[in-house]
């Protein structure tokens, strides 16, 4: 079943058309792979996804509700929770801190006013900090975290939410390899064990390929194949697309 | 719950006690001192007007309350959710003429029953500050910032053009309650500590709770916090609101106290400088920062007119003075001190550990990595 | 610019709660304050209790800075050439006037607090107004609290009286009185005819130029434009056009200062002719009014006022000595608020002289007594059951070949002819 | 006609507001800075001017070749002692700090001046140009052309020099204006001097049409403001338009209406305008996420 999915969406800045008519699906429980090169419209696909812009045209469904026009938080809501090409954590927070203010809207309406640190709410936050390796941090500000811890930081803030589908924007850009690998492993982890659904934005071809379950490619702001890592690679279009950037990135 | 992987211990053996230690602070006060620290703070507040019992002194302890209310009001938004509202003065404003206009419309016999009206002030300010925090709340920060001062001299001018309503610039009058010099500052003294002491409450409920990560969250990235499912809007209204209310009970102390009601003073375009001054001072965001710097600075400026008010030395020495706290410590007075009070505990300790070379120490170490974090264990 | 320490960070986690250090230095502070602040201000009170036996304390708050500095200023000098006047007129009951002033930023926070500092720390026996109807309300309240007389010369709005206090004595003529002989003269000297009015929205301006409209009213003339505006306009253009619309040539204005100066200069500037032209505040203001509108511009405006530095009241002249030697103040630009701060004492003064007594209980009776009857620069005082002066009979003064002559209500010695009709804008003489 | 006349006024009075709204509006663009004391320091311009007048009896509009610079050196210097030690929520922070340096200014001006209120003189002052019933006060005139002259400076700069396109880059993304050499703080610190220094040359005018005390900075700096959010923070040319639409609604209004409905439709403008377009009338689009 396709837990997202984007039909005909076009949307233009001026006179850039970052989206062109683009038609995706995401499967459940699959990591899917979203590379395409630079100003493909990949951020811009995601930022619509997820409500943080408004499509032009088109439409994008969530497990089948109609999210075209709805807003960030409403989506996230449905379970869909997303990463920043730059990341985006609360940095005067504490580590700790910045995990619970995604757990929100668990419970009903006036657990919102509930303490944050009660004790169940710590046990989860602690399960989520051993599971991404930052517990040692938990006290203190994410602004004086590394990018790499950063980044770690900001997955393990989706994660507490337990949602169905995460969206990664380049989890792999700035990160050092072993913590890479250490990344791709947490993704493999919670793909097998809580069946969470990933679309992963990343230029980094060797982890996107290692990782994916299945692959689309954007160019122009459309979506110009999809399918398993292999048949994608060896797909004439994509080098085509991907000419004069870096063919050999794509067919290593 | 889910199983997860640890990285290293294993799901079972975690308990709420072990998530509670990991997260602990080690130079954190424990509660209990805390708590101390609090009643003291207020056992002395409410001992001093019997122990200065002189009228100028309690009078200017009554303004002083007003003053700590509104602070701790204006702190629970501006604070915590980083929209600073230099328009708080709307509740101020209008908190004081509800008050007003209702003793005036209700026939209140002056005396105990004025000060039950005070409430009424608290709550025609949050009603008012559902409209115009929707309408206000609409814009970012930096917009926000002028449009709280735009919104103060629409109502100001309202309340000067509606005469029939407001008396206009002449004002409203409350009538005195009749009671005797020595202990009319009393009431008012108690009533402001106990308002202040809701606020705080308040304000202490909501930095504790999930709602109050989001106003800081927001604060932080409201973009993110959106995407982390916190409806944004929805969180600053209540925060607006609440804030509104308390500056609002300020007003309607005012009204009581002062007796006289003007446009102008009441829709005071500084009022909320000094309120911003006041919390920035003490430490933005906190909850102890607006206690600390409403009670240090608000009697220092009448004091200051007292003593130095024949010319406008007072103006500059009060400027100087502000501008070298945002300096040198310009996270505020709370937060400085105690990032010091930190570093300078964090070096103890390491001198101890230095001495006594045991692994661990006051926190159990789960991943084991140096002191910059993951980065460089995350190979494990 | 220093770069702080990250790795000190790492070490020692900062967490959000700060309280136990911070609610201690709190404490600290508020009782070191409330120590220092409570010493500071009982020191104040040991050191007056001290103060030379045989003085009569009489204190006032005073504006001397925000919105009323300018005029805040002049009042301080009144209260203080009257001390002097009174000292070397044998003082009070024969002892030593001796004035304390504190400064309120023309705030009515302020003026409550220091009303109270007065009475209960500097022991004051008597306390006379603060500048301004806004702050005379407040403070009133306060000593009628403490039961203290509140003789004042500058706070005459009517809602001032509608506070229906007892211990208020308003030596000056009351707002509503202030244009009344204008209003009066108007139709013996014009047939009825339009009439433009304006105002600025203050409890002294207003309620003042709203009398006038309804003595005029009544007598046929009628209102073409009334325009009230905020203290904050800074731009005065709008107003000074729609007075020239509607083309009235006689034309009553409620200002303040600067509006005053600058909707002269706007008719000036447009050549609008009026006939006859008053306003509440701004001609009064002597040489900074001279500056602002021009010499020959000042010639046939006219304003309400109790006193001008050639008016023959009671010590009229030491006045303008002691202002001209002591202040340094030339003769003309003398300011009205001093001679009414410089009444407000003599008043006092008369009247505590009379009761041979510093009892504010027993001079608030005398002073309501009907034959209690007093005489001060400004004229006679008399007071009303709320404390309005009916006795003022406040002048109208205009602007002659460059200096300030009275010259309503005619009947009064030393009032001058008045120029009518104004002449045009830019031909009057330095004289 | 009376309409005429308020759009006439509206358009003249204008201009002096764009002119001291030019500086806040430009120093908001290049560090977002919210300068509080943009008021005061046009008093304090005002009073410059003043005293040169009295001192030397040259014509007003000379003495802002003097009251500039000086005032170019105050701007220059508050950056560097204080805005430059701001590290962290710059916008705020530095508001306040303005409100502080306000305070001192104020307070300084209080005890030099006194609050007496005075205004610049000239011989022009009561003159004026008639068209029939429509009335053009000379010092008006004079004042919306200068305020033309030095927003054209303002353009030049801006757009014709090395410094404007450093100016320009550092509006737009500091960190990389940085990056490409461009020392940050030089160009922070020269435009709060110009800013500061249009201050000087619109006191200089303020205090020619109106007269002023040092408690007079309140009323210009919240018009000011406005001003400045609905021309869009940072854009000089938004400001201008800005200040003449709403300088001339006012007066249209009040002189049709009531001088305080006037004031009032001043901000009522501004909040109905931010209804619906969140970034002012000219403001550009707010950049999209990331």
């Amino acid at each position: 079943m396709n837990l997202l999915e984007v039909d005909e969406v076009t949307k233009a800045y001026g006179g850039i058309q970052a989206l062109a008519g683009c038609s995706m699906t995401f499967e459940e429980g699959k990591i899917n792979g979203l590379i395409g090169p630079n100003g493909s419209g990949k951020t811009t696909l995601f930022n619509v996804m997820t409500g943080y812009e408004r499509a032009d045209s088109g439409s994008v469904h969530v497990a089948g509700t109609d999210v075209t026009a709805a807003s960030p938080d409403q989506v996230f809501s449905l379970g869909v929770g997303r990463t920043f090409q730059l990341t985006r954590i609360f940095p005067r927070l504490t580590v700790v801190e910045n995990l619970h203010v995604a757990s929100q809207r668990d419970g009903g309406w006036m657990s919102e006013f509930s303490r944050w640190s009660s004790p169940s709410e710590k046990v989860r936050s602690k399960e989520v900090l051993d599971f991404v390796g930052l517990t040692r941090l938990a006290a203190e500000k994410a602004g004086n975290l590394s990018y790499g811890q950063q980044k770690l930081l900001e997955f393990a803030c989706i994660m507490i939410a337990r949602p169905k589908a995460m969206l990664l924007d380049e989890p792999a850009g700035g990160v050092n390899p072993s913590l890479l690998l250490h990344l791709g492993g947490r993704i493999k982890a919670l793909n097998e064990e809580e069946g969470t659904t990933f679309v992963i934005v990343e230029h980094d071809m060797e982890f996107v390929m290692g990782l994916c379950d299945k692959v689309s490619v954007m160019h122009q702001g459309r979506c110009l194949c999809a399918g398993e890592p292999e048949t994608v690679r060896s797909d004439p279009a994509v080098l085509e697309a991907y000419l004069g950037t870096d063919m050999r990135e794509v067919a290593r | 719950m889910t199983t997860l992987h640890a990285g290293t211990a294993p799901a079972e053996l975690l308990r709420p006690v072990e998530a509670e230690r990991a997260f602990r602070d080690p130079f954190e006060p424990s509660k209990r001192s805390r708590a101390t620290a609090w009643v003291a703070l207020f056992a002395l507040l409410a001992a001093f007007p019997i122990v200065f019992s002189n009228p100028a002194v309690t009078s200017i302890g009554v303004f002083t309350m007003m003053f700590l209310v509104a602070a701790i009001g204006w702190n629970i938004f501006s604070g915590y959710s980083g929209y600073v509202s230099i328009g708080h003065a709307v509740y101020y404003g209008f908190g004081q003429y509800a008050v007003a206009l209702l003793i005036e419309h209700w026939h209140v016999t002056p005396g105990a029953s004025e000060l039950a009206i005070i409430p009424l002030g608290g709550i025609v300010a949050a009603a008012v500050a559902v409209p115009v925090g929707l309408i206000l709340l609409r814009v970012r920060k930096h917009t926000f910032i002028v449009l709280t001062i735009a919104a103060m001299f629409i109502f100001q001018l309202l309340a000067f053009n509606f005469a029939g309503f407001t008396g206009g610039s002449a004002g409203t009058n409350v009538v005195s309650p009749p009671w005797t010099g020595t202990v009319f500052n009393l009431p008012f003294y108690y009533i402001g500590l106990g308002a202040a002491i809701l606020a705080l409450l308040v304000s202490w409920g909501i930095r504790r709770s999930k709602y109050g990560l989001g106003l800081l969250a927001i604060r932080d990235d409201e973009d993110r916090a959106k995407g982390l499912g916190i409806r944004v809007t929805r969180a600053k209204l209540i925060a607006y609101v609440a804030s509104a209310f308390f500056v609002g009970i300020a007003g309607g102390l005012y009204a009581t106290f002062v007796g006289a009601v003007y446009p102008q003073f009441a829709f005071d375009p500084t009022y909320d400088l000094a309120i911003a001054v006041m919390v920035f001072v003490g430490g933005l965001g906190t909850l102890p920062g607006p206690v600390l710097g409403a009670l240090v600075l608000a009697p220092i400026q009448q004091y200051f007119y007292i003593q130095f008010g024949a010319s406008t030395l007072y103006l500059i020495i009060y400027g100087i003075l502000f501008i070298v706290i945002l300096l040198t410590l310009p996270a505020g007075v709370v937060p400085s001190i105690s990032d010091r009070y930190r570093s300078w505990m964090a070096s103890r300790q390491r001198r101890r550990e230095e001495a006594t070379p045991t692994v661990g120490g006051a926190m159990p170490v789960t991943v084991p990595a140096g002191p910059v974090g993951i980065d460089d264990g995350g190979a494990r | 610019m220093k770069v702080r320490q990250r790795v000190e960070r790492a070490i020692a986690p900062p967490v959000k709660r700060r309280w136990a250090s911070v609610a201690g230095a709190s404490l600290l502070t508020v009782s070191l304050l409330a120590a220092g602040g409570g010493a500071s201000l009982a020191g104040a009170s040991t050191k007056s209790a001290k103060g030379l036996s045989g003085e009569v304390k009489v204190g006032a708050s005073v504006s001397l800075s925000g919105d009323f500095s300018a005029t805040g200023v002049t009042t301080k000098q009144g209260y203080q050439a009257w001390a002097d006047w009174q000292n070397a007129h044998g003082g009070i009951l024969g002892k030593k006037v001796h004035m304390t002033f504190l400064s309120d930023g023309s705030s009515p926070t302020q003026v409550v607090t220091n009303y109270q500092k007065l009475i209960t720390i500097n022991h004051v026996t008597f306390v006379v107004g603060p500048y301004s109807t806004l702050l005379t309300k407040p403070s009133s309240v306060i000593a009628n609290r403490y039961h203290k007389a509140m003789v004042e010369g500058i706070g005459g709005g009517p809602s001032v009286f509608a506070q229906g206090l007892t211990n208020v004595f308003d030596v000056s003529a009351a707002a509503l009185a202030q244009m009344v002989s204008f209003a009066k003269w108007i139709p013996t000297a014009y047939k009825p005819q339009k009439v433009a009015f304006a105002a600025i929205t203050t409890p002294f301006s207003d309620p003042m130029v709203t009398q006038v409209r309804k003595i005029l009213k009544s007598k046929g003339f009628t209102v073409t434009t009334i325009d009230i505006y905020p203290l904050e306009t800074t731009d005065f253009s709008p107003i000074a056009a729609t007075i020239e619309n509607s083309g009235a040539k006689i034309i009553v204005l409620g200002t303040q200062p600067p509006d005053g100066y600058a909707l002269i200069q706007a008719f000036a500037q447009a050549h609008y002719t009026v006939t006859a032209i008053i306003e509440a505040s701004g001609p009064d203001q002597g040489s900074s009014f001279v500056q602002a509108v021009g010499q020959t511009n000042t010639t046939g405006v006219m304003w309400p006022a109790t006193w001008y530095p050639g008016a023959p009241g009671y010590a009229a002249k030491t006045l303008v000595s002691i202002m001209t030697k002591q202040f340094h103040i030339k003769k003309t630009t003398i300011s009205a608020n001093v001679a009414e701060a410089f009444s407000a004492g003599q008043v006092l003064a008369e009247a505590v002289n009379h009761i041979k007594t510093t009892t504010n209980k027993k001079l608030i009776s005398y002073m309501h007594s009907k034959n209690a009857k007093f005489k001060s620069v400004q004229g006679n005082v008399c007071f009303t059951k709320l404390g309005m002066n009916p006795c003022a009979q406040p002048y109208v003064f205009q602007w002659q070949h460059g200096s300030q002559v009275a010259v309503l209500p005619a009947t009064k010695p030393g009032v001058v002819k008045i120029m009518n009709p104004k002449p045009k804008w830019g031909t009057g003489t330095a004289g | 006609m009376l309409i005429l006349q308020g759009i006439i006024d509206g358009i003249l009075i204008g201009g002096l507001y764009a002119l001291m709204g030019a500086g806040l509006t430009l120093v908001f663009g290049v560090m977002e800075i919210i300068n509080f004391a943009q008021g005061i320091l046009v008093i304090l311009g005002a009073f410059l001017s003043y005293s040169l007048v009295r001192a030397t009896h040259i014509d007003p509009f000379v003495t802002i070749l003097i009251t500039i610079p000086a005032m170019f050196l105050l701007g220059y210097g508050v950056y560097y002692l204080l805005i430059a030690r701001l590290k962290r929520d710059r916008v705020i922070m530095s508001l306040l700090v303005m409100f502080a340096v306000a305070q001192v200014i104020e307070g300084v001006l209080d005890i030099a001046y006194g609050g007496t209120l005075v205004q610049i003189h000239a011989s022009y002052v009561d003159t004026s140009l008639r068209f029939g019933s429509i009335n053009i006060p000379l010092v008006y005139l004079y004042a919306f052309i200068l305020s033309a002259v030095l927003m054209g400076c303002i353009y030049v700069i801006l757009y014709k020099t090395k410094f404007g396109r450093a100016l320009r880059a550092t509006t737009q993304n500091p960190a990389a204006a940085q990056l490409v050499g461009i020392d940050v703080h030089r160009v922070s610190a020269a435009t709060l001097g110009i800013g500061v220094g249009l201050a000087a040359a619109g006191g200089m005018l303020y205090g020619m049409t109106a007269s002023f005390n040092p408690a007079s900075s309140y009323d210009l700096i919240s018009r000011l403001l406005v001003i400045v959010i609905l021309g869009g923070f940072g854009s000089v040319g938004g400001a201008m338009a800005a200040a003449i639409i709403m300088v001339v609604i006012e007066d249209v209004v009040a002189v049709t209406w009531s001088p305080v409905w006037g004031q009032t439709m001043f901000y009522l403008v501004l909040v109905a305008v931010l209804l619906f377009r969140q970034q002012g009338i000219f403001g550009k689009q707010i950049a999209r996420a990331q």
